[in-house]
């Protein structure tokens, strides 16, 4: 076991570190993404990729420090994924470069976070496919130039690409609380060709299930970061704040809640850990997967809950102004708490993937 | 014991339901309904339908235009607003400056003040809290000089220094109501007055505060220089602390906010059946949220017929403080929870707003130093 | 409104009071109760009865004070609210003077709290009906004369009075850890007459369902007594424990645990109040009676857990010790937490009774 | 990164499982397995085996007769213990008492002491609390004056009185060590010397403590004029608070008790499968315990990799006590909620029983008081 890291991930973290103490980044930095290699962590070799869950989590711990509002989760962790699984290196290739942003449309009026409840359809009419459906909570549909949407083709799940600018394709965004946007896609009888098609025909909802679990695990590690930095600053800001004569930090009752803090980004880093983990050893056994990732992301949604709410509560009213940052990690970490699946959610995953475990840890791997 | 309400506090009741239903403008109605911000007219418009009732002071001495109704009554009244989506009017004139205006002020104030507080004329805010002082209220550092006026009239002001902050509705207000520190060498909570400041003084200066909830209620009050007659001194010089004090205690009535969560679970009902969530694990947690809710509503009721049987209200309100804003956080958190973070684009910032409601009037944490010390006496 | 007692009810709160300072009762003071009256709550007033769930709260929570072990709760509460919902005069005038005791045997191996759940049977013979079958957690069984039974008779369940010492009737009795004691029976073909039978044909369920609803309230008062106890003690023995050289009452994050006590014996106390209100107001509805009084007993299993750890944490080792009070309180309450359904049950229940629920309360009651 | 166990620690992990498969003895695995109390000869018997093997004292030095293992082998190894049902030996000699001697004793000291601890000949207690200290330890009053003994041998002892309590194990122990104030004129942490006191002493009584659970394990030892000679001090005269800190801290590995979760959460889904339940909400709390456990789990790891690369055990070891004892409680608690609580003899005894877990070996609010200290530094 050894959890030092490595002189290329440490070349990572730095340049993310370095990058999101800078300004923050909205579109017009993607071209530094690609420049650094961010882009690249993931794909393979012959696309000059590098890297992979645990190389994401480091970047994305430090986007959650930063707070970099950026659409690397879904247009490069949630779509890249999918497309190397899909084995569309040439897609691949032009999202490594930045030429081409995807996202993935796959919720659903009514779906509640269930990739499987699909409703869309896609109609096999000659060489083409016609689709009709809406999907909602396009994470960063404003940005992609082409947004991978699944669809039902029968009894089975297929994935297509569409151009964003496709014919009988409404696209509404919006920006969100967090500062990041999202947006609503009607179908209204979109054509597109065969070729559309991303994976195997039916192949859509394990696709989609694997790009959904690097998605949450990335998001952990984002929630992990989010969480240690509300924890310094509430931890800085009470041994400031003066009240009765004393900075607030004196009080045991703070002192308790911010030592419970502790505990919470403690036991979250630990299981962002263990989901980059179990994405990198039980890449081919989905529920081996299901199981480390959703166990991960009910910890973080859980931590972040209690971290977000006390750091909050221990800033008093200067928390609450838009002004200070603490207010926005709150805000993003609320939406990360839910977003990909919340507590529930994953808790049911969870208890789903049970009946297949190991109860004692088998030799072959940690914990 | 006989633990229902009585005839006449029913046929109460329905007077008020009924009143409520027939007299509260539509648009105002929907807006408290739809949660959107309410905004000056809005208040104005449904304080003169209550001044023309006679329901606008219900604490108030009947002869100043008060009600005579018992805590029983006040508590009905309160409720059927919640119910009847009715906005409650601002505390800072009628509930908060007028009591003490109306029991430590003078003759000249309660003449100038309390007739155009009842009317709705005139609009007050509450300048209590400092950026350095908020649970520590005593710290405050405003400070109030006394000397001639500049203006050679020869009469005497206060020359009023200091930062107000978190302060609801200043952007709307004519006069703010202070507490100032008049002598700088007397000890902590000692040497502080509370002053009567016209907002359209020279030298004052309101800044909005955004909210992380992206609202903008709150605000900064700079005050510089600012000139106040020495006769807007409600009661002694350096007695202030002891006026700030009988108003917190006077603020308590509806801390819990039991009718307003009683709505507020009814809307998260109503939208859960309207996007057809039907999720055990989410239902579970929404029943304990009421039950505890039925609770704290009989806990204050068993603190009403307490206060009706002559008790005055004692730290047991510290209970309908921490566990009402417990309730609420808790309402608008399962709501955001039952639709996701980007579904209806009101929930979130709702949830943000409510993380308010456990730092304000008293942090939860203070209100358990005040049942440790003062009920348990540890 | 109005919470002052009665002078009735100020009488059965003293005499109780008094009771419970003195030595705690086993079987022996029986005769002491029927004389005292406490056996007559409840009953009808030819029988010299008075009273109802207000009495019965107002003296179980005294029993919860003193650490009164008592058969009262199932011998009295349980057993006689079922007697005069069945209008048994008869036996009811027994259980008054004291002369016979009754015990209810309901529950089963895989019932888990629910009277529904009843595989015994109750099979007619001629004139008589010959019971098969066992029953599990019978209350006081040990002290009763006479076992009423839950079978199923056909498609319905209907009850029937079996005196202990019946043949073929096998009774294990044993200590439960709160120093009270219950016992597991079997019938293996005991054969009664048919005016055995108590209430009408199929009516078991019904009569069941009340009686249990009076004994949950009952024990919600008890709880009540036990956690307001508890936390009396907590406050004196903080104050007088010294640590670091000042008693650790002073610590904040201490009184801050207490005050969080306190604010949950306010709440159980409410909902106690709430429980035998509703018993006493909505006596025909089963349907509110179930939402009442679960709704009560959800609030003591929580607030009573919340209490009696906390009370036992904060008195250190000596909170663990058998010489000490507070330890035998928190057993008994956490027994109390779980007894007659623990607080998952009874929010099943709760939610079951949903539908019927007026949301704003009607003008006819409080709450 | 590499975050598996390497082919070494497994090959390690191996050897141990099958070590306790089959040379532990049966009736003692059953006893363990049911949790049943253990009797001395329990302890003795498992012991002298492991006492073969030359794996009794992992943590002492080798030359002494330990092993020269990892702190990660050492975790394997009492993982395996708990997995294979294997119990815990007694602490008070192996790895409390003996690491004190071996560091801050002298020769004749470890001559005599060790090779009987080693060999299990010699059972050891702890000596530490007193009615009137438990968290704040320094406060004993437990005294040792130094003077000639009574029986004219002319040679120096120290005579000790007080009274120390919750001691395990001090009515099967030959020895006990304990703090005692040798200077009342020191400053509270001062003028505290550590002494080895000989159980068959006389004036030295035993009284055994019952407990909620029914449990007799605990004691109250009374020491009455025991006269003990100077040479049983280890160590300076006055200087055992230093000793005592040094051995809480030598005390941490395994605190979390990680692997004993695991397999009482592995025998709570026996009892749900053999009595049929199959409850949805009781399935989700025991989900939810679990992934805390594994949280927990990793963060063990994570901490006994940095011991690995030459941290020292650092106050990070106090989240491994708090949840560690929390998780326990948890599932102790669950086991309850599953069956009720008249239905397994067992569940409920064992329920009361971990709620010591939060209150010893420095409660779980003392430890939150050593994470803001020492690792937030507020």
């Amino acid at each position: 076991m050894d959890f030092t890291l490595t002189p290329e991930q440490l070349l990572i973290k730095d340049s993310v570190a370095r990058y999101a103490a800078g300004e923050h980044a909205g579109t017009e930095k993607w071209p530094q993404f690609a420049e650094l290699g961010w882009l690249a962590i993931g794909a393979p070799d012959e696309l000059g990729g590098f890297g992979g869950p645990l190389e994401t989590l480091i970047l994305m711990e430090q986007f959650g420090r930063g707070l970099v509002v950026s659409p690397y989760l879904s247009q490069v962790v949630l779509a890249g994924t999918l497309l190397r699984a899909a084995k569309r290196d040439d897609l691949l290739g032009s999202l490594v470069e930045g030429e081409a942003r995807y996202t993935v449309a796959y919720e659903e009026p009514h779906s509640r976070y269930d990739p499987s409840l699909v409703a869309t359809t896609a109609v096999r009419d000659g060489d083409s496919y016609v689709l009709r459906g809406a999907k909602v909570r396009v994470l960063d549909a404003a940005t992609a130039t082409t947004i991978i949407v699944s669809a039902r083709t029968g009894d089975e799940v297929s994935l297509f690409a569409l151009p964003a600018g496709a014919e009988n394709l409404e696209l509404v965004p919006y920006a969100t609380e967090d500062g990041h946007d999202a947006g609503d896609v009607r179908l209204d009888g979109v054509r597109v060709d065969g070729s559309a098609m991303i994976g195997e025909f039916g192949e859509g909802l394990s696709l989609l299930g694997l790009a959904l679990d690097h998605a949450t695990a990335a998001l952990c590690a984002e929630g992990l970061g989010l969480m240690a930095l509300m924890l310094e600053a509430t931890v800085q800001y009470t041994k400031q704040r003066q009240q009765f004569g004393v900075p607030i930090s004196s009080f045991q009752v703070l002192q308790h809640r911010m030592a419970e803090m502790f505990i919470e980004v403690e036991l979250a880093r630990s299981m962002a850990f263990l989901a980059a983990m179990t994405l990198d050893e039980q890449h081919d056994d989905p529920v081996a997967r299901a199981r480390g990732v959703s166990a991960a992301k009910v910890q973080i949604a859980k931590s972040g809950r209690f971290v977000g709410q006390s750091a909050i509560q221990l800033h008093g009213g200067i928390g609450m102004s838009e002004e200070y940052k603490v207010g926005h990690y709150f805000k993003r970490m609320t939406i990360v708490e839910r977003l990909l699946g919340d507590a529930d959610y994953h808790l049911g995953r969870y208890l789903a993937s049970q009946d297949t475990k190991a109860k004692i840890p088998a030799n072959a791997t940690v914990a | 014991m006989d633990l229902a309400f009585s005839t006449q506090e029913r046929a109460f009741r329905d007077e008020v339901r009924e009143f409520i239903a027939t007299q509260l403008p539509e648009d105002i109605r929907r807006k408290v309904q739809a949660g959107d911000h309410l905004v000056k007219d809005d208040y104005f418009r449904w304080h003169r339908i209550l001044h023309e009732r006679g329901w606008v002071a219900p604490g108030w001495p009947v002869e100043l235009g008060g009600t005579d109704w018992t805590p029983v009554q006040r508590h009905i009244f309160y409720e059927e607003f919640a119910y009847g989506w009715a906005p409650r009017l601002l505390p800072f004139g009628l509930n908060m400056v007028a009591p003490v205006i109306i029991e430590f002020g003078n003759d000249a104030q309660r003449a100038r003040y309390l007739p155009k507080i009842h009317s709705g004329e005139e609009f007050w805010c509450q300048g209590y809290s400092e950026p350095g002082a908020g649970s520590d209220l005593a710290s405050l550092s405003t400070r109030a000089v006394l000397r001639q006026a500049q203006d050679d009239s020869g009469r005497d002001v206060y020359v009023v220094n200091g930062t107000k902050t978190w302060i609801t509705a200043a952007q709307w207000a004519d006069w703010i109501f202070v507490l100032a520190r008049t002598d700088p060498a007397a000890k902590k909570q000692e040497g502080i007055s509370f002053i009567l400041v016209d907002m359209r003084s020279p030298g004052v200066t309101v800044r909005p505060i955004e909210t992380i909830d992206g609202g903008k209620e709150i605000n900064e009050v700079y005050l510089e220089n600012v000139e106040v007659p020495v006769e807007n001194r409600v009661g002694d010089e350096g007695a202030g602390w002891t006026y700030a004090k009988f108003l917190l205690e006077h603020e308590r009535t509806g801390t819990a906010g039991i009718a307003g969560c009683r709505q507020q679970l009814e809307t998260l009902h109503e939208l859960l059946e309207r996007e057809s969530i039907d999720d055990q694990r989410l239902n579970e947690k929404i029943a304990q949220v009421e039950i505890e809710l039925e609770a704290l509503a009989f806990t204050e009721l068993r603190t009403l017929a307490a206060e009706s049987a002559g008790k005055r209200p004692g730290p047991e309100s510290s209970i309908l403080k921490i566990k009402g804003t417990e309730i609420q956080q808790a309402i608008s958190e399962l709501a955001l929870d039952a639709l996701g973070p980007y579904a209806e684009r009101h929930l979130a910032p709702k949830y943000f707003n409510y993380r308010k409601t456990s730092i304000y009037a008293g942090s939860n944490e203070i209100q358990k130093n005040i049942i440790a010390k003062r009920i348990l006496k540890v």
